[in-house]
């Protein structure tokens, strides 16, 4: 197949048109009275990402979306990490809402893959567990019991759970995984919510003894495994995607800064040793973009190694170096970025989010070495 | 860790203080310091008045003014003392500022009305320096003072004021004249907080945590016997008391307190990835350097000049900055978790949210990227480094 | 590794370059490529004939000069190619800079008296631009040529001169005026190397190999028909030949097949440390963003003008350097001995020391930091850089 | 006891006079003429070497020496790495000299020491093999033969062994590793020697069944063990002392440099880019020199985990610290310091070396956590 090397007209379009309605809608200082919120009564927004179609974007026509492929979601995404868009777009659409579109079990996906495209419902993959970093290992574990399942564990730090209507559960089943829909107000849940440090809800999710029927199975043994993996992809993917327009964002900012602030007589733009840095930021940022895009086209690709390894590589990358830029940001800005009233900070929290979130860079290196030159 | 070797004639004040600090400081402060926790006002006066009641609460200071009279190698060595043991850092603009100001170019007048209450903590200062278009080059001041009659009538406003949400007075640099030298028409004035026209604008960090504050001054009118020094000459008199305080900023009894934390963070952490140990291992390997080229600047004969300084400040910030980022790191998704009221008081009766003391982390990471802004920019030190180098 | 995603029209060309790269390259030629060795001049004019005779010598000439035609896309896919087959670098100075140049403002007479004999291989050209004083600020140069009757005597010297051992004419930046503008008054001239007056001083590189060469011009005379385009104007027309190659630089092959040599020792050395291999896997990364960022440039409508070029040529080199060094690593102590007769002829009837290949890894390190200086320094780079996104 | 911060005045006349000596008599000209030699003809120069009390600067008075400790040794290291000195005194003096001040048979150190510190003799320590890179595995074998050894071997990269008189010979015997004293003209002895990129000689030793008497046995289980540790140690030191003196050397003729050329109408040193990444230079320099520093007080302490924890924090360090420094200065040089001619590119050869020599920064900072933090 013919790939391109940047995006072409039709997905600038996607671009500009979400510039346009954040501009107006998610300026900086609404961000902040929906972040003043509880997190919950933004669902006018969520319908609103419905109806411009942003929730269908990448998901198929015959349950309401666009069909559109990866590329599409990698310019929105871009555009929802620069304005720092606190809705849960990339828990909820990108990793339970992709993997859906190929795995679990059919008539839960019937169900609720219309119902998330329109706006009605947000999800939530409880993956992550307190014992390890390593997302394979899972001890929450599901007993059969009366068709059903009783659950006992802890999942930690489960983005976009306090708001999410239904929770794709991993868990361990005799000798197999098991991926479970369940909701947060089943007996025997509880969510303690939170925010992240740059806004985004998240929480714990215990289980105690918590019993669900026998319709909540939505996959089981290699079939739990895959749909897990493209969970973690996707949201390795929906990481970078996001973290590449933060970094353009904090680059833009710093851009504008450095030209207009004076300092010993002249602009900081005229210092070599800030220019330098600055040329280095804007690197940081070509080279993230450009992982970025490899990325979102590997996902057209037939061959799943090299979309690891083209996922692999952009988390890799892009976690640090979007940290690194927002950190110079901060640092060429001076005090005002230290304040939470400004910008250029939330550019950073949001930045070490994502590089942390679904794998830090040190873990995606390994995978890329191992999907590469087959390194163990 | 082991201790930077030190001469044996200060085993004796290290040992005092050790033991002092066993007395005075009680458990559960110093657990509430070593966890990161954020000091209430309350907190921070009751340290000061411990201190206060041993003679120590301001080191620098001669002893006929009230101070310890220590050197400044004492007062390093207390500082690293006091970082290992989890003493709380009190409130330092009138201690280092204000008060060897005071002591240098006060008239006896200014130094028995303020000096004392300094010392015994019934007046807390801030000092209003910054302004929204003066940061590092802080000469190209505006907040404007003018003379009328024996007071002056101060217009303008200050920002990344310290703790003024607190503060009973401040010290301000105004200009009272422009010439072709900014450094020229700077005149330090002494502001009661609670004067008309004073009015504090709350600038939360993002830590979410308030200790900076934006200060604004309409009218405020200050007598002449509260002028420091002679009008126009503040930037001189700054310039020649500040001295040391860079050597001290690096606060390698910090560094090495955070990187004790970090060590204990990735051994309760077996998963720990090889990557980041080895980090850990380079930034152990930095401190150390660090502590050599302290030691050096101490032992020098004018510290506050030694060409070290400005290495040891940036150097210092560095490696605290880089420590509290691989916490972070180590902490893994724990470290994600924003917790205000955990950041304050701890847990209480709940269930901790991963590690007991991870809700400090993140944040103070994110605050603590004022460290290579405030006090001189990195790039600053860099300018200062390179001219050392270099000349010109 | 995978390619960079390419367009389909294209994979006939690739294919074709493959074909002809197999029938045409002597295995035993492609090995000491890969290896590294030290090319001959025999060797390297063997490929330069055997290009020639396919009609590829000059891949970027208009084919009514000789040359292949080629798009700078299509010249991008031979050198990826080239570089995976362990194809040899021809001498490239007459090919890349002098022949574009005669062809964009050359005379008819000069077109047909230097032409043929670039591209059937039986002149070596050189270019002889920097001087002692005069290396990223070119325009400072200062060899002379003063005009008398219908000649032009040279005097001065030249320095970094590659290949002038070999070469048979040399294009010469000559200065002919001085004005306010450095960048007037510079004359380009072609000299016969032979010519009176004219001498060599070999500079042996880091590597022990001799490369560089300094080039003197002492009353060298030279006929005003062989001057390139108007008298002073001569730096306009080289920056206007020159555009292209710097993506070229970057050369993505060669970074490629560094990269894979690379590869091919960490798996063949399986101590290497996890450090080494995680940096290892970082600049694979690297690379892959590389091809998309060459990529991007080549399919834009002005690829020379294109505002990624100074990106590519600079991230390109750091790539290739940062390779070279992992390499040398990689083999541990067997990366330190110095045996300059292996790196040119390869080990014959020795046991090698180390792997076989080994000899002339750390030799190419060393010699190869030459690649972030010449062609436009990486802080020119950035200087460029910092322009397009700041402007001034 | 009680430690300084900096060296005093009686080891800055050792730094003064080396200086005044190598300035004379190794200038880069004339090493140029010596890198031309054999590598063998200036026993002459290594003779004055001991008359100037070199050779016995940190060795015990009782063979001759002047008695100091590692940090006189320190001061000269420097000066022997900034002038890029030829000569095996690392590896004779350093390497092998150190070790046999506190270990191996007593009859053979009173006889070695002396001729050593008299410039009489050579020695060079034959510990590397081909296999691995971790220097603790030994292959080469030593079979008891006829009250003496048979043995049986290839030791690699041996640092001045084509001008050694003896070599220190580690290799295994039964379960145990054992050091043997050999000389270079033993029958079954064959040595390859070659220069290293710097300049410096080295070689492989192939043993084919050389056949050594029992005599030359030096050292054997815990003794060995022992013995090849503190060679090792030394070894790092003084790898580190030579390029903390080799990048103060490249930053000196850096800083002339760019205050002297001239371009685009003003020095190199008015560019602030270039002023800041000087600055950094510096600081590396510092930071070296404070870490090497401690690692030579260290050498006076009781306690051999500072000691080991000192010289590791020290190796790790500078190991990197002063290639950066000399390829920046090779950068800033521009081409000049790509010729040979010139000595820029030699720091850089030199630190490449020393780098890797007796344990790169990976293994260092291994060795540092360990000793410090107890991690594996």
């Amino acid at each position: 197949m013919s790939m391109s090397s940047s995006p072409g007209e039709d997905l600038l379009a996607i671009e500009e048109a979400a510039n346009n309605f954040l501009s107006q809608e998610y300026d900086f200082r609404r961000r902040n009275i929906y972040l003043q919120g509880t997190g919950n009564v933004e669902r006018s927004l969520w319908r609103r990402f419905a109806d411009l179609g942003w929730l269908g974007l990448s998901l198929p026509e015959d349950y309401g979306g666009a069909g559109g492929s990866a590329v599409e979601s990698w310019m929105l995404l871009q555009r929802l990490g620069a304005y720092l868009v606190l809705e849960p777009y990339l828990s909820s659409v990108v990793v339970c809402g992709w993997p859906l579109v190929t795995h679990g079990r059919k008539q839960v996906r019937d169900r609720l893959l219309p119902e998330l495209i329109a706006g009605r419902i947000q999800l939530s993959l409880a993956l992550n567990e307190p014992e390890g970093k390593h997302p394979n290992i899972i001890t929450t574990l599901a007993t059969p019991m009366d068709g059903g399942w009783r659950l006992v564990g802890h999942k930690s730090v489960v983005l976009g759970a306090p708001t999410a209507d239904y929770l794709l559960l991993s868990a361990r089943c005799d000798a197999q995984r098991i991926v479970l829909l369940i909701r947060p107000d089943d007996a025997g849940v509880m969510i303690r919510p939170y925010r992240l440090i740059d806004g985004r809800t998240a929480g714990e999710i215990l289980f105690d003894g918590a019993r669900v029927g026998p319709d909540s199975l939505l996959a089981v043994g290699p079939e739990a495994d895959e749909l897990l993996d493209v969970a973690r992809l996707a949201g390795a993917f929906g990481c970078v995607a996001e973290s590449v327009g933060v970094m353009k964002a904090a680059l833009a900012a710093t851009v504008e800064h450095v030209r207009a602030r004076r300092q010993f007589g002249q602009a900081l733009s005229g210092f070599q040793a800030i220019r330098h840095r600055i040329a280095a930021m804007h690197i940081a940022c070509e080279e993230a973009d450009a992982l970025g895009w490899r990325a979102a086209q590997a996902y057209s690709l037939a061959d799943p190694k090299e979309r690891l390894a083209a996922i692999a590589a952009a988390k890799s990358d892009v976690g640090q170096s979007a940290r690194r830029v927002c950190e110079e940001a901060v640092q060429f800005h001076g005090a005002i970025a230290i304040t939470d009233e400004f910008p250029v900070g939330h550019y950073l929290k949001r930045a070490v989010v994502n590089e942390r979130l679904f794998g830090n860079s040190e873990l995606w290196t390994e995978h890329f070495s191992k999907a590469v030159f087959g390194w163990p | 860790m082991s201790d930077v070797p030190v001469a044996d004639e200060l085993g004796g004040f290290r040992a005092e203080v050790q033991r002092f600090l066993v007395s005075a400081l009680p458990p559960e402060l110093a657990a509430r310091t070593k966890a990161g926790h954020t000091l209430s006002r309350d907190e921070l006066m009751f340290w000061h008045r411990t201190l206060h009641g041993r003679g120590w609460v301001a080191p620098g200071w001669p002893t006929e003014h009230g101070g310890a009279g220590w050197s400044i190698l004492q007062r390093h060595i207390y500082d690293e003392e006091a970082a290992r043991a989890g003493a709380p850092s009190i409130i330092p603009m009138a201690l280092t500022i204000v008060g060897p100001l005071l002591i240098a170019h006060g008239t006896d007048a200014q130094r028995t009305k303020y000096l004392p209450r300094i010392l015994d903590g019934s007046e807390i200062w801030c000092q209003a320096w910054s302004e929204p278009e003066a940061g590092s080059d802080l000469a190209s001041l505006r907040c404007h003072a003018e003379r009328i009659g024996d007071e002056y009538v101060v217009n303008g406003t200050k920002i990344w004021t310290t703790f003024a949400q607190w503060a009973d007075r401040c010290m301000l640099l105004a200009r009272t004249a422009t010439g072709d030298r900014q450094q020229f028409g700077i005149t330090i004035l002494l502001i009661d907080m609670k004067d008309p026209g004073v009015s504090i604008r709350p600038l939360p960090s993002l830590d979410g945590m308030h200790v900076l504050n934006q200060v604004y001054f309409d009218n405020v009118r200050v007598l002449v016997s509260d002028r420091v020094g002679p009008e126009d000459e503040g930037w001189g008199l700054l310039k020649s008391t500040v001295g040391h305080e860079r050597i001290l900023n690096a606060d390698v009894g910090r560094a090495r307190a955070l990187l004790d934390r970090l060590i204990r963070t990735v051994q309760a952490n077996p998963g720990a990835q090889p990557g980041l140990r080895s980090r850990v291992a380079r930034a152990a390997i930095r401190l150390r350097s660090l502590e050599v080229l302290v030691m050096r600047a101490l032992d020098s004969p004018d510290p506050a000049n030694a060409s070290g300084a400005s290495i040891i400040k940036l150097l210092g910030t560095e490696l605290q900055q880089e420590a509290s980022w691989l916490m972070s790191e180590a902490l893994g998704l724990y470290g994600l978790p924003y917790l205000p009221d955990v950041m304050q008081n701890g847990w209480q009766n709940e269930i901790p949210i991963g590690p007991d003391d991870a809700a400090t982390v993140t944040p103070f990471y994110l605050f603590w990227r004022k460290a290579s802004i405030s006090a001189g920019t990195s790039e600053i030190m860099r300018n200062l480094i390179a001219q050392q180098v270099l000349g010109r």
